[in-house]
């Protein structure tokens, strides 16, 4: 690109503002992350019913922390980046909690047991008492 | 008009001429991935949204359908991406300290993982076309037949679906970053694009980190 | 190669006459591929002017037909596909992309005093993008079009046997072009300011453009899944929202309206930008309260991914989430609030000058706070029963997308025209087309207003014939409406060709951005300049920015 | 005052137990809405006034708004939208709450028709008669695409889901006719699916529900058809037809109950005196009947769009003759009650 390029005398040392010197991070993190694996597929394979969800999501929040922080290099990064991801996970967060508020939330008939039922591509099944006729 | 990229004895057009620094540009590169990244974590939103949704509504049906995944393959699955971020992880790492051999090879071992998860997932997904547990209109698998299992489906198709189209694109761009490894592009003085394309592989796993227990695991 | 032979230019004396961005190479080749934000800014500028003829052609078709309450023009189908298509053409192909797209693109590496956006290639491919989406689309209009309305909502959208699939990708492709557009503007505003130009002097159109971006960012991922989910629906019978198989219609609303309530803003936000600074610079005096209305763009942003619900009120959603939303949607008002009552109090004790730019505001300012209000009103939970998906919600949308982000694009369109262009326009006929407008505006809208209250229901084909008086007078103000727009183009393109030369700061404005020429060089600045004040400083006859002396 | 606002702001009239306190609310809202775009206009055209440019090397001073101008900006808008809100939402959760009293009605939207039906009572197309004074929760779901129930003169409206059920009640105050709107975009006929709420005196009301049994119970005597699938329908040909109807989606277009539908209705269609668009008219016999079957676009009805389909082929002959029959049996002379002249119910379910 451009032609009238004058030196620059700045030391290169400006250009890695945050030298990492060793591998070592990288392999605990992995070594971390398969021992978490190993732990969510035992603690999943127990069956610990109304636990098994939180458990596996505290697990799994574990592991994307690891990637992010060490792998992904969040430890080092500037601040805007940092508020960018985390930006992003409160407005999941919000989408998640309203819409299932909502579904949480609605009058007990709303879905009744049974459904799916009657619409016009699929005839009913297991209908309720009082439902709406059929012509 | 300062301009470095010579001074520095990079490779022409890396620093562009609106930016007073490399470091300038490395940090808007860097904010720019991120930003992305972001993107692309409210796209699976959505999904997860419907997920959240259904697995309230069928609490039951999404229960039993998960029992029915193959769970070794899943956890199998797990692992090699795992490692495979592992590796660019190692790949960036030397490519930072001017050892680009091995961080070409880090990302060969990458692209070889890569392969194997999509080896893996076609076999899963062999086994549910085998089984007709498929999306919507198409389930018919007889194992499960409770109300909300084809939703179950229809989510595991979409989530891996989306999910799998990310390795390839994840992989096309490591491939060509690779190419870009092997002609020296990169070393301590610049690896930004380097680090962007290892950004976009780690976000990949950071997905399938979800997907995997919500899928294979509850 | 351009920036070379400039910079080689500089090195002796500057000739009188520059080379300016638009005279700077004149091959089709060197628009096609341009790097230059300023040259997107205009291409974005010409594709959304004609996007939004095409949509206003259609409103006018619409408004014609509902002259008589009965089948008249044209069948319900057509009816239909039109309406679907005004909306999607007017939101997604001109209201989005429109004042960020134009005037942010052209605008906000001036007022920050960079060379260009962070990302210039993504910028042009942003553009190329929008070009595409627009062109499936279209593609889909010609070939049966959709007749879904813009919302898209499901069961139908997906059951519909028009041509929907084209539309939705249309607006998946869309949706890429406004994340890239905003994701170049967040960069930019964080790496690429001037010295001496720190957050709390940034121009307040780079704020409203900085708080749109956030929104286009984060929430137009979701309608692109959203969108995505809808046409594997309808091509591959997946079912995700499909009743039949246990899915829930109300989810994909949930979905859509997590996009397309903070898409308001999206449309809304630049607009307040655009006013920002319009009002400071014919009032010829700072902001007043420069600090407040920075910061509630952002809070906009922010605050406007908690209210999609309100457009749920009757749609099957459950109280507690209607009252959350309903509390929640009651702050957004304040942002605004806060914002009106600054630009106000901008005007006290300023220097105001009426000129076309000026005459917008004032329609701007009644505009948006009726609309805003009633905006309000509809949130508030029982009001919204009667008047949902009515007319009224028509007029309240009108008024904030006509009354507020189109008069805005307006104000910029003449505000900037002179910087864009180097020309000026016919005062004259500036102020009488605003006239129109502005009444035009009102005998569409507040008829509207009364037709929801009376009951009319959105999207109506045909209507009881109680509603007719109503219709008639809305129709008839789109018309001057129309003849509005029309006196506009007309003087403009007049202007563009045989308009007068232009000095550099026709209007004597402290923004940051006419520091560069008007047309500016491609390169914008021949040395970045250091900021050394707020914007809109007129306590002095200084510039606001120095030169940078090496 | 109420009644004058209420004509000024073209609300329809009061007919619900709501209606009224919901119109206090919006006549506050809109009255608030008036004054501050009043004031923020005058204001801002005073200020033109005041501080017109006056040289075009003018300067002004720098002015800062003190705090508390800010707080004020921030307090007066959020305590009244506050207020609007907890007013709002209380009359919102009494919407949504119906009585533990009240009689139930089960509506179902399908394109593009309104269906009710009472439970262990009588069923009704288009036509909810309820009676005055009293609780009404409505049951609602939809048989294909999102609808949307709306009474304006009663300020209710819920939208009616395929998949799921809503509810909505009301209370309406007198007798009356009310139209039922479609405010959720739903098709070619959305602005067409209207029905009509018909508010009776409670006995009166009592009396048509009492009659409604009886007929339904001697209709119900007259033999369903048999359900054995793969037969041929045992029923007599009226019964065939209006299957045949049912399986050739004639029904999405014609109405069998007199409404305006995208095609005639079918109710008194027989020997009926039509004006073509020709200006021609036609006795609707038996061979009109046929011939607009096969070839509908030859001679349309007046005000109707020729978008029928031909059904040369695709009925057979016994098919035609069962359809023929099937319209030939749609007399309204069936069963009629109460002060309306609107149409008559579809009998009981029988299949």
């Amino acid at each position: 690109m451009a032609e009238s390029a004058t030196p620059s005398s700045k030391p290169d040392a400006d250009h890695q503002p945050h030298p990492s010197h060793s591998a070592v991070p990288y392999l605990v993190v992995w070594l971390a992350l398969l021992g978490l694996t190993a732990l969510t597929y035992i603690t999943g394979s127990m069956h610990l019913g109304a636990w098994a969800l939180p458990v596996a999501l505290t697990i799994a929040t574990a592991k994307s922390a690891l990637v992010a922080v060490i792998f992904m290099h969040l430890n080092e990064s500037s601040g805007a980046t940092r508020l960018v991801f985390a930006t992003a996970l409160v407005f999941v967060a919000l989408l998640i909690f309203f819409t299932v508020a909502d579904v949480a939330t609605r009058f007990k008939l709303a879905t009744p047991a049974g459904a799916p039922f009657g619409t016009e591509r699929s005839q009913p099944e297991g209908l309720l008492e009082n439902q709406v006729p059929d012509e | 008009m300062s301009h470095e990229a010579d001074a520095l004895g990079l490779p022409r057009g890396i620093l562009a001429h609106h930016f007073s620094s490399l470091e300038r540009q490395n940090e808007a590169m860097r904010l720019g991935m991120w930003l992305f990244l972001a993107t692309e974590i409210l796209l699976f939103a959505g999904l997860f949204t419907g997920y959240a949704v259904y697995r309230f509504q069928f609490p039951l049906a999404f229960q039993e359908a998960s029992r029915h995944l193959n769970i070794t393959l899943g956890t199998l699955n797990t692992v090699v991406l795992i490692t495979s971020s592992f590796s660019v992880a190692l790949s960036i790492f030397y490519a930072r300290t001017d050892r680009p051999r091995a961080a070409a090879l880090c990302l060969v071992v990458t692209l070889l993982f890569a392969l194997a998860f999509l080896g893996v997932k076609a076999v899963e997904y062999a086994e549910h076309f085998h089984e007709h547990a498929l999306p919507g209109k198409y389930y018919a698998y007889e194992a499960v037949k409770v109300p909300g299992a084809a939703m179950f489906y229809t989510l595991y198709f979409l989530m891996t679906g989306l999910h799998g189209v990310h390795v390839v694109a994840g992989m096309s761009v490591l491939s060509w970053l690779l190419w870009r490894t092997l002609q020296g592009r990169y070393s301590s003085r610049y690896y930004t694009g380097l680090e962007m394309g290892g950004l976009y592989w780690h976000l990949v796993d950071l997905v399938w980190i979800f997907l995997y227990p919500l899928l294979y695991l509850i | 190669m351009r920036l070379s032979e400039t910079t080689d230019s500089l090195a002796g004396a500057p000739p009188l006459e520059t080379l300016n961005y638009l005279t700077d190479g004149t091959t089709v080749m060197s628009w096609v591929n341009t790097r230059d934000h300023k040259r997107v800014g205009v291409m974005f500028l010409a594709a959304v002017l004609v996007a939004f003829f095409l949509g206003g052609l259609f409103a006018l078709t619409l408004r014609m037909k509902l002259l008589q309450p009965g089948p008249f023009l044209m069948d319900a189908l057509s009816y239909n596909r039109l309406f679907t298509l005004h909306g999607v053409v007017m939101i997604f192909l001109f209201l989005i992309p429109a004042i960020p797209g134009a005037f942010g693109n052209f605008m906000v590496p001036l007022m920050i005093g960079a060379r260009d956006v962070a990302f210039p290639r993504l910028n042009l491919a942003s553009f190329y993008l929008y070009l595409l989406g627009a062109a499936i689309a279209i593609w889909g209009m010609v070939h049966g079009g959709a007749d879904t309305g813009w919302t898209f909502y499901t069961p139908y959208s997906s059951t519909t046997p028009t041509q929907v699939l084209p539309i939705l990708l249309g607006v998946f492709v869309l949706g890429f072009s406004s994340i890239l557009t905003g994701l170049n503007f967040i960069v930019t505003v964080h790496t690429l300011r001037a010295p001496g130009l720190n957050w709390m002097r940034m121009p307040l159109f780079v704020w409203g453009i900085y708080g749109t971006s956030i929104i286009q960012v984060l929430a137009t991922p979701v309608l692109g899944i959203t969108v995505l989910i809808v046409a594997v629906e309808r091509f591959a019978g997946f079912g995700m929202f499909d009743p039949a198989r246990g899915g829930d219609p109300v989810l994909y609303q949930h979905m859509f309206w997590f996009y397309s309530h903070p898409a308001v803003y999206i449309m809304v936000l630049p607009a307040m930008g655009v006013i920002s600074e319009t009002v400071c610079t014919f009032s010829r005096k700072n902001p007043f309260g420069y600090r407040a209305i920075a910061l509630s763009s952002l809070g906009i942003a922010f605050v406007g991914f908690f209210t999609w619900g309100h457009h749920l009120f009757v749609a099957g959603q459950s109280t507690f989430d209607a009252g959350a939303f309903g509390l929640l949607s009651m702050l957004v008002g304040i942002f605004t609030a806060i914002k009106v009552f600054n630009w106000v109090g901008t005007m006290y004790r300023g220097a105001i000058k009426f000129t076309t730019p000026f005459a917008y505001i004032c329609g701007f300012l009644y505009f948006i706070v009726f609309g805003g209000m009633t905006g309000i009103a509809l949130a508030t939970t029982s009001l919204d029963i009667h008047w949902h998906d009515t007319y009224f919600v028509v007029a309240h949308f009108h008024f904030i997308m006509v009354g507020a982000s189109v008069m805005a694009f307006l104000a910029a369109l003449h505000y900037w025209f002179p910087k864009m262009f180097g020309k000026t326009y016919s005062e004259g006929w500036g102020l009488v087309a605003a006239a129109l407008i502005i009444l035009g505006f009102n005998a569409t809208f507040v008829p509207q207003f009364l037709l929801g209250n009376y009951g009319m229901p959105r999207r109506y084909y045909q209507y009881p014939d109680h509603f007719q008086a109503l219709n008639v007078a809305s129709t008839a103000g789109s018309t001057l409406l129309g003849f509005g727009f029309l006196i506009i183009l007309i003087y403009l393109v007049i202007a563009l060709r045989w308009g007068a030369r232009c000095t550099q700061n026709p209007w004597g404005s402290k923004g940051f951005e006419w520091l560069s020429a008007s047309p500016p060089p491609t390169h914008n600045f021949d040395e970045i300049p250091t900021i050394t004040q707020m914007p809109h400083d007129y306590r002095t006859h200084e510039p606001p920015g120095v030169i940078r002396v090496s | 005052m109420n009644d004058f606002l209420r004509r000024m702001l073209f609300l329809p009239e009061q007919a619900s137990t709501f209606a009224r306190d919901l119109d206090r609310l919006h006549f506050f809202v809109i009255l608030t809405t008036f004054v501050m775009s009043f004031l923020v206009g005058t204001t801002a055209i005073l200020f033109f006034v005041r501080f017109r440019r006056r040289s075009e090397t003018q300067t002004t001073p720098h002015i800062e708004p003190p705090m508390w101008l800010e707080a004020l900006f921030v307090t007066i808008p959020l305590s009244f939208f506050l207020l609007w809100f907890f007013v709002g939402f209380n009359e919102f959760v009494r919407q949504q709450t119906p009585p533990a009293d009240a009689m139930d009605v089960y509506v179902m939207g399908k394109k593009w028709m309104w269906k009710f039906a009472y439970p262990d009572g009588p069923n009704a197309i288009n036509v909810l008669r309820v009676p005055a004074g009293r609780n009404v929760r409505l049951l609602m779901t939809s048989r294909d695409v999102i609808h949307s129930f709306y009474v304006p003169e009663f300020r209710i409206k819920k939208d009616v889901l395929p998949g799921r059920y809503t509810d909505q009640w009301f209370n309406a105050v007198a007798p009356g006719r009310f139209q039922i709107l479609c405010a959720e975009y739903c098709g070619a006929g959305h602005s067409v699916m209207r029905g009509e709420v018909i508010v009776m005196k409670p006995e009166e009301y009592e009396t048509w529900l009492a009659l409604q049994k009886r007929g339904a119970l001697a209709s119900r005597q007259d033999g369903s058809p048999t359900e054995i699938e793969g037969t041929p329908a045992l029923g007599n040909l009226v019964e065939q037809g209006k299957r045949v109807a049912a399986e050739k989606g004639c029904l999405k277009c014609h109405s069998i109950d007199g409404t305006r539908h995208i095609g005639p209705t079918w109710l008194d269609l027989y020997h009926r005196r039509e004006r073509l668009t020709t200006g021609a008219f036609i006795d609707a016999d038996e061979a009109y009947l046929t011939r607009s079957m096969m070839d509908p676009a030859a001679e349309i009805v007046d005000g109707y769009q020729p978008v029928m389909p031909g059904y040369e082929g695709k009925l057979t002959a016994p098919e035609t003759s069962a359809l023929v029959e099937y319209i030939k049996s749609l007399q309204s002379d069936a069963v009629r009650t109460g002060p309306s002249e609107g149409p008559s119910y579809a009998p009981l379910r029988n299949n």
